[in-house]
């Protein structure tokens, strides 16, 4: 059933290969049928394994579906599907998606080292075919080249672990413990390695570049892949390293949120701004997920969510925006819900009260004081700061300067869209619960090693 | 009920008391210069002689201004003690903030009153006016609150009960000193008329004033004057039977005008400078001597 | 009704309001303005000691507690917001955006009653944020600054609001509360200071940012000098009272002089009050000096905000019962005064459409009842008898003379007497002096607006004259905080307020001034009567002088007749080449804009090669620093 | 006549000027009416670049107005006097406002009193006349004393001498 | 002339001893001021002080010729005068025009123009002479019989109409004044 996430994106890419005007009906398909099949396997509650070819783990490739890959999944397949609701944005895209669709769910449900290499390759060369849209090319060849880069990386560290541990399985590698030698390389090799995709500095280069260059790029990437790009973190460093190297992923991050933020502050653009904004978001992430523990990183894919969502909302409105308009001084006057959307979707970002960002804001800063981690707080309220900064000013610009364009016309499913999305970021202030249980259910999974070593190594299930 | 008859009585007092020892100083001024000078009555003509013109009003907030001002400073009058507990009009009530603040309804009134009349002159007049005030001011109130501090009250008759077995003059004489230049400049003598210089400004804040608005106006000055130097004779010297009172009042008046009447103007800055340079740093080093308990 | 309905429901009703005004902007203005009232008789109505729970967050409870201080700051909150309220129901025609601007004034209202009913720390945070989120997003619906003048305000206050909840943690996770009064005991039997000093301060520094004192307080001038003109009436007399509540509760409610009291530093005061005590100095010396020498007049009285943000500071900062009620009455004081003032102003700019000091004069014989309302307002604002403002002036003066601390007295009286010149500068220069020609058609404003500049100013004038209704609040206060429960200020019966060092009657002095009055009065009327100069001949008709004093000169044109600009040239002079700290903090901000340069161009821009170098450059750092 | 000032009255000689010594420091040119300007130009880039005075004569039995600007240098302290005569009847004349700016207060002021048009100068309102009504004033044949008498009532003057005698001994105030 | 009542009478004693001045100076008569108010001559000694605008000022004294441009300022600071208020006319020039009787621009007699009280006839008097002209106006004003002022009301048209026949208009403009 789980492997039929990947299977079906894979199969309907093939298809709309022969008949390419049905790739946006069939991405539509691929994705909503994704939600279905997940919606129906509502929270495993332990692990499932789903070997490939029958393949008893540690051996062969196996799916592993727990409670952490399925909220990612959902996740990530969420936002797909939304994505797949805007045909203007899909355009000709539809191909590409849906390979990094299918390569998405398959980064999230695979339990071998190697084959998650395999679809972060994936990932990379479909991303960086949408990251072309708009002739955005020299971006895409950053983005190409530090993607390669980081995928080398990646495979060196893989083969690392094989040779330490005569296995490519991460629960075999998790259980059969790494030299501490070879331990650092490990980690270290893995955390650059994923630091491209999970945006860390300084392997982040490509992110203004890409996100900035075209409508498409930043809606799904800075939501699906990023969300798969950090489950992937905390799966690796939670689940399989027991925190091994998190000092490695704190340091560079607490690096990254300042230098995100500040970054951010200094554009002009409004695509770019809010790409350095995610920067710094997935920076505050990864110094959660560094902590190790389940409500640390529960709450980190909590803040995750909701930064996802409003950053769909922003970037959704920013795309339209920037290639609608010249002068974006005071556009919002002509599009109120997408200004509304917009707002409330920024204002969630900071941290604002009545959004949903303020309860895992200070959820996390909590925790973190919880754990007595006195940094951590004062490096992410500095850039709180400095994210209020931008934010309001891009709100004050959008909203209150002089306009002096002609109106186009209003997107209304975009409209729709992001208005329902804000509403969603507002209902969750009220309801937190409505992501903080999957994020926590999802951070309890990543953190119980145990449960994932025993539930992969004993639990057979399924099979294709 | 007395202490209304002995408001009144502060008021009349007041009034004939300032108006004959401004003539006096006039006949001093002039005996420096080598003249003979006008009588010690002159200011008392002066006065009926301006409230019996015909005047001008420029629109009401003039006329307005001038009784603000009078007001003021007839209240001010009233509750100032005249040198000890018997000529307090009331006792509960004549703190030293309240007289100084009370005061300066007056000097509001005078201020917009004259800025109303529309001149220039008398906006730049009056501008110089507050300028000055937050020049003498300020040493002032330092060395009054040491006083304050020291002798643990504000209310002034208390103050001049507790200068029963020596002056405060004499147990800070250096606050004394600095508070008679800040009164100097208080009661606009000569280094200090900055505000109303007749020969830069047309006589500043008056500029527009005409009959009985210069005599009323010149009336509120008077009660100025009696309050500034009832205070001074107060915290500093001790107060004393009516008597004694009057003549430690005409002595510091009398200096005040021998002062002045030798001095030329300073400009505006320079006047501010001067208060902020030595009498403020004295005054700071009398509240440290104070706070030490170095007094004599 | 429980408060956390009120709230909530206040915030829901807020973005109704929105779809309201919308339809009509007008029925919009009026609805809030019967809210505001409701609110006023909710908020009498409600008796101290009520509690209410607004739901939990991450397991801890929010919780609302009615207090005599609460009771006190909602009501001066809720008379300056209700009268700009009622102000706007007329004055909304001149904006652009009416709808937003109820929706926002509404939910900045539950905000504010949201933060002084706050039980806990982060519930205050929440209703905080509101508040300074709501009147954010009033500010830039000005003019072309105030766009800038919202960037630089959020980023202020949320300077200041980050350190607050940092704070706020911080007590959390050292006493596992944030329930203020239950810190409050766990803090007076903590015995490390430095961690007690650390919380203390960092929670003031909410507070710091918010009232304008000292390092952050130059957003007051951007924003409220370019706020809409009545919006700038909530910001300055109730938005930064939150600030001095916050300061408040960070120095009374919690008890500072029992918890830093191994740490006195002068008279009795804890090191940490008097470092607070010396900030407020600070803004005194700023905010006076900076307001003199103003030509906006909006930003002159933002400056002036500045300053006596700093006198509440000093008053509540020494903890002395008549410091401490001098301070607090001063928020009702300036709270009144500073938002007449900006109403009046915000009259002066919707008929003449600046707010230029050099460009207005004369406006008295056009504009009487605000010109009345901004004198009397003034008057209360430099503390003069019989208004209000003194009453809390002289009682800070008692407490910093009886505490023997003369430097800080200097700069209070320094403050206050250089109110006198600051608050001249528009009434010279916009009311009297000559009318300029452009503006002779200029008409008073409808009585909407200026029905509650007058009440307002009654207010303060009656509360002047008999200070003992609000006064009785403010003692209950300094009894829950214990500060000299046993001293009695206010004496009703006889009339009398007492201080340290001798009383005073307000009826008396009022009376008195009174009888001075009718006095001069019968001697204006028994002499001669007056012939009228008419100001506005060169209006009325062409070819008229000016009739007044000229040096002989014929002079038609009244603009070349005003003076107003650099009216205090004389004193601005002294202090022209002055080190700004807005400069300062502008080149912080210009830190991080080079930094963001810096780090884009380094990090950012370069090409795929140079990425390549910074990866490689990374692995071998982290490798050398783990091996 | 310094040297350097002869010098420049050589250079001068083109234009046909009579020379006249007033002063060691002190030179008079009369010259043709249309000639003034390209003199004063000249004499204005040899460093004669203060005007310190322009002024006019009635001569009115050659029925002639004479024009004297005086240039006076920093330089070296001389003074050139440059005159031209114009006809009375048809009093106009080029303006030299665009040399010497200030030129145009004393134009206004010569065409004041003696009615001179100066062409260029289009601001001739009256500088010192408040509401003037007859010809210029300081034209030969305006008659003050007349105007005077026209205008200014005189006191009527009674001799008395024994008022004035009384007056003398001070037995009365005057 | 009308009795004056006993208020008028005292105030009347009152306006010559105090008598606050404006000293129009357009001529050389000012300098014949300096001395009579220093040490040597000392007006203050009757009450007579200078005062620097005409509001406050009860006597105009006029030291010299007025031409028509200064004539109108001394017309528009006369009628700025608060009453009563009087006219002290120095020198021949106020009288018949002095050495000034037939120029284009120069009146001849200040009294056509507005009510003046007392001349004092010299070019230039001496400071005895102006001592002994401020004793003769108080003098006449103890007497109630200095009414210039009272004139210049009753007869405004007369003096209005004069000073249109030698000045045009009273109030002019000027450029350097717009």
């Amino acid at each position: 059933m789980i492997s039929l996430l990947i299977a079906i994106p894979l199969l309907l890419a093939f298809i709309s290969i022969i008949w390419r005007s049905l790739s946006k009906p069939l991405f539509f398909l691929a994705s909503f049928t994704n939600i279905v099949i997940l919606i129906t396997s509502w929270f495993p509650n332990g692990v499932e394994i789903h070997a490939m070819g029958n393949w008893k783990p540690p051996f062969g490739i196996n799916l592993v579906f727990d409670n952490a890959s399925f909220y990612a999944a959902l996740v990530v397949n969420a936002f797909f599907l939304l994505t797949s609701l805007l045909p203007g944005l899909v355009g000709n895209y539809g191909i590409p998606l849906m390979l990094l669709m299918a390569a998405a769910n398959g980064f999230v449900l695979t339990g071998d080292l190697f084959n998650s290499f395999v679809f972060m390759e994936i990932i990379t060369i479909t991303a960086v075919t949408i990251a072309s849209k708009k002739e955005n090319f020299y971006n895409a060849f950053k983005y190409l080249i530090l993607g390669g880069i980081a995928g080398s990386i990646y495979l060196l560290a893989t083969i690392f672990a094989y040779a330490s541990t005569g296995s490519l399985n991460m629960a075999h590698v998790s259980m059969a413990g790494i030299s501490s030698s070879s331990l650092v390389a490990i980690t270290t090799l893995y955390a650059i390695g994923l630091g491209v995709e999970a945006k860390l500095f300084p392997l982040n280069g490509w992110v203004s570049g890409v996100y900035g260059g075209n409508d498409l790029a930043p809606v799904i990437l800075g939501t699906s892949v990023s969300f798969a790009a950090l489950y992937m973190v905390g799966r690796l460093f939670g689940t399989v390293f027991h925190g091994n190297g998190a000092e490695v992923l704190y340091t560079l991050a607490l690096i990254t949120i300042v230098i995100g933020e500040v970054a951010a502050l200094r554009q002009r653009n409004l695509l770019k701004t809010f790409a350095y904004s995610s920067v710094a978001q997935a920076g505050v992430v990864v110094a959660m997920l560094s902590k190790g523990t389940g409500t640390a990183m529960g709450l980190a894919y909590f803040h995750l969510t909701n930064d996802a969502v409003a950053k769909f909302v922003i970037f959704l409105v920013a795309g339209f925006l920037v290639y609608n308009y010249k002068n974006l001084n005071g556009v919002f006057k002509k599009h109120k819900v997408l200004g509304a959307s917009f707002s409330i979707a920024s204002f969630s970002l900071v941290g604002f009260p009545l959004f949903a960002g303020f309860q895992s804001k200070l959820r996390i800063i909590m925790e973190a004081f919880s754990m007595k981690d006195y940094l951590f707080p004062s490096v992410m309220l500095l850039a709180t700061l400095i994210e209020v900064g931008y934010v309001v000013r891009w709100n004050v610009k959008l909203w209150f300067e002089e306009e002096t364009q002609e109106k186009a016309e209003t997107p209304v499913i975009a409209s729709t869209l992001a208005l329902i999305l804000a509403l969603v970021l507002i209902t969750v202030f009220i309801k937190p619960d409505i992501f903080l249980g999957g994020a926590m259910k999802m951070g309890n999974a990543l953190a119980d090693t145990k449960d994932y070593i025993q539930g992969v190594l004993s639990v057979v299930k399924g099979g294709m | 009920m007395v202490a209304a008859y002995k408001a009144l009585f502060n008021l009349v007092l007041g009034f004939f008391l300032v108006l004959s020892l401004e003539g006096v100083g006039r006949k001093i001024t002039a005996r420096v210069q080598r003249r003979i000078g006008p009588p010690w009555y002159q200011n008392f003509i002066d006065v009926f002689k301006a409230l019996s013109k015909h005047p001008f009003s420029n629109g009401w907030v003039f006329d307005f201004g001038v009784l603000m001002a009078l007001g003021g400073a007839m209240a001010t009058a009233m509750i100032v003690p005249m040198g000890s507990t018997t000529w307090t009009p009331f006792p509960n009530s004549d703190n030293f903030f309240v007289i100084m603040y009370l005061f300066a309804v007056g000097a509001l009134g005078m201020a917009m009153g004259m800025v109303g009349s529309g001149n220039p002159w008398a906006s730049i007049g009056v501008s110089r006016a507050l300028t000055q005030m937050l020049g003498y001011e300020l040493p002032y109130l330092i060395v009054i609150s040491s006083t304050i501090f020291y002798y643990k009250t504000a209310s002034i008759h208390k103050l001049v009960e507790l200068q029963k077995n020596g002056w405060n003059l004499l147990v800070m004489p250096l606050g004394g000193i600095i508070a008679f230049i800040s009164l100097m400049g208080m009661l606009g003598k000569k280094p200090f008329d900055i505000s109303t210089a007749p020969a830069e400004i047309a006589s500043g804040p008056m500029t527009e004033l005409s009959g009985k608005y210069l005599g009323l106006l010149h009336i509120m000055h008077v009660f100025a004057m009696f309050v500034e130097v009832s205070l001074f004779v107060d915290v500093f010297l001790g107060g004393g039977n009516l008597g004694w009172y009057l003549v430690k009042f005409i002595v510091v008046w009398v200096l005040a005008v021998l002062i002045s009447s030798v001095l030329p103007r300073f400009r505006i800055e320079q006047m501010l400078k001067f208060y902020w340079g030595v009498p403020l740093g004295l005054a700071f080093l009398n509240a440290l001597f104070v706070l030490l308990g170095w007094t004599l | 009704m429980a408060m956390s309905t009120l709230l909530v429901s206040l915030v829901a009703t807020s973005v109704v309001m929105y779809f309201i005004s919308k339809a009509s902007w007008k029925i919009g203005a009026i609805l809030n303005f019967l809210i505001g009232i409701f609110l006023i008789s909710y908020v009498f109505a409600l008796s101290t000691g009520t509690t209410s729970e607004l739901g939990t967050l991450f397991g801890q409870k929010l919780q609302l507690i009615w207090t005599n201080a609460s009771y006190y700051f909602s009501l001066v909150s809720l008379l300056v917001i209700v009268s700009v309220m009622l102000f706007a129901i007329k004055w909304l025609d001149s904006q652009k955006y009416p709808a937003a601007f109820n929706m926002f004034l509404l939910m900045m209202t539950a905000g504010s009653l949201g933060v002084f009913m706050a039980a806990d720390l982060i519930t205050l945070y929440i209703f905080w944020e509101i508040a300074v989120l709501s009147s954010m997003l009033i500010v830039p619906m000005g003019k072309k600054e105030s766009r800038k003048a919202a960037v630089v305000y959020a980023v202020m206050s949320a300077s200041g609001t980050y350190m607050y909840l940092y704070g706020a943690f911080l007590a959390f996770q050292r006493y596992g509360t944030l329930n203020i009064s239950e810190i409050a005991k766990h803090m007076v039997s903590d015995p490390s200071t430095g961690i007690k000093a650390t919380i203390f301060l960092l929670l003031a520094s909410a507070g710091i940012a918010k009232s304008g004192i000292f390092p952050l307080h130059t957003w007051l001038r951007i924003a409220h000098g370019n706020a809409p003109d009545a919006f700038s009436a909530v910001l300055s007399g109730q938005l930064v009272k939150l600030g001095s509540y916050v300061l408040m509760v960070s120095v009374a409610a919690l008890p500072s002089l029992k918890i830093f009291s191994n740490i006195p530093f002068y008279s009795g005061i804890p090191a940490t009050n008097y470092f607070l005590i010396a900030l407020g100095a600070t803004s005194i010396i700023i905010g006076t000096l900076m307001a003199i020498k103003q030509d906006d007049m909006k930003m002159l009285i933002a400056f002036s905000s500045v300053a006596n943000g700093g006198y509440i500071l000093i008053g509540i900062g020494t903890m002395d019962p008549i410091g401490f009620e001098g301070g607090v009455l001063h928020v009702f004081n300036h709270a009144l005064a500073a938002a007449v003032i900006f109403m009046a102003f915000a009259s002066v700019v919707y008929r003449t459409h600046t707010k230029k000091i050099s460009e207005l004069g004369g406006l008295i014989h056009k504009m009487p009842i605000t010109f009345l309302a901004y004198l009397f307002a003034i008057i209360s604002l430099a503390g003069i008898p019989p208004m209000s403002g003194f009453i809390s002036k002289w009682m800070i003066y008692q407490a910093l003379v009886r505490k023997g601390m003369f430097i800080t007295a200097f700069i209070a009286f320094f403050g206050s007497i250089g109110s006198f010149l600051y608050v001249f500068r528009p009434l010279a220069g916009v009311f009297l002096g000559q009318l300029p020609k452009k503006y002779k058609d200029v008409k008073e404003v409808s009585p909407i607006m200026w029905l509650p500049m007058v009440i307002l100013v009654t207010i303060s004038l009656i509360i002047g004259i008999w200070p003992f209704p609000i006064l009785k609040p403010i003692e209950g206060m300094r009894m829950d905080f214990g500060i000299a429960p046993t001293m009695k200020i206010a004496d009703s019966s006889h009339w009398l307020i007492k201080g340290f060092a001798g009383n005073w009657n307000p009826v008396l002095v009022f009376n008195l001034f009174l009888i001075g009055f009718v006095i001069a009065y019968i001697l204006y009327t028994l002499f001669p009567r007056p012939k009228k100069v008419d100001l506005l001949a060169p209006h009325k008709k062409e070819g008229a002088p000016i009739n007044i004093y000229t040096g002989g000169e014929f002079i038609y044109n009244p603009d070349l007749y005003q003076y107003n600009t650099k009216f205090y040239a004389g004193f601005e002079r002294m202090y022209e080449k002055h080190p700004s700290w807005e400069k300062l903090l502008e080149m912080l901000a210009k830190f991080f804009y080079d930094l963001g340069e810096w780090v884009h161009g380094w990090f950012f821009r370069p090409s795929p090669s140079a990425y390549t170098f910074w990866v490689t450059l990374t692995i071998l750092i982290v490798f050398w620093v783990r091996w | 006549m310094t040297s350097s000032m002869s010098n420049l009255v050589k250079i001068l000689e083109g234009f046909n000027p009579f020379v006249e010594e007033i002063d060691e420091k002190e030179v008079k040119i009369t010259i043709s009416s249309d000639k003034v300007v390209a003199v004063l130009e000249t004499l204005k880039s040899n460093g004669y670049s203060h005007l310190s005075l322009m002024t006019c004569i009635d001569w009115i039995d050659d029925n002639q107005l004479e024009l004297v600007y005086i240039l006076f240098s920093w330089k070296n302290g001389g003074k050139f006097l440059v005159s031209t005569r114009i006809d009375r009847n048809d009093p106009k004349f080029v303006t030299v406002k665009e040399l010497w700016p200030v030129a145009r207060f004393y134009e206004r002021e010569i065409h004041e009193f003696f009615g001179v048009e100066f062409e260029g100068n289009d601001d001739m309102k009256p500088l010192f006349l408040e509401l003037w009504d007859e010809k210029p004033p300081l034209r030969k044949d305006f008659d003050p004393r007349d105007y005077s008498r026209k205008k200014f009532p005189d006191r009527k003057y009674e001799k008395d001498v024994i008022k004035e005698a009384k007056i003398f001994r001070g037995e009365i105030n005057g | 002339m009308k009795e004056r009542t006993i208020w008028e009478q005292i105030a009347d004693s009152f306006r010559s001893r105090s008598i606050w001045m404006l000293h129009y100076c357009t001529g050389c008569g000012a300098m014949e001021l300096p001395p009579t108010m220093t040490a040597r001559f000392d007006m203050e000694r009757f009450g007579i002080t200078p005062m620097a605008t005409p509001r406050q000022a009860d006597i105009m004294l006029i030291t010299g010729y007025l031409n028509t441009k200064t004539l109108r300022r001394v017309i528009y600071t006369y009628e700025q005068m608060a009453d009563p208020k009087y006219v002290v006319g120095f020198g021949s020039c106020t009288i018949n025009g002095g050495i000034y009787f037939d120029s284009y621009s120069t009146i001849n007699r200040l009294d056509y123009y507005i009510p003046v009280d007392v001349y004092i006839a010299g070019c230039m008097p001496r400071p005895e002479a102006i001592l002994e002209a401020f004793n003769y106006l108080m003098e006449k004003i103890r007497k109630g019989e200095a009414d210039g002022w009272k004139r210049y009301k009753e007869n405004y048209d007369w003096y209005k109409q004069n000073q249109i026949r030698s000045l045009g208009e009273v109030y002019v403009h000027d450029e350097f004044h717009e």
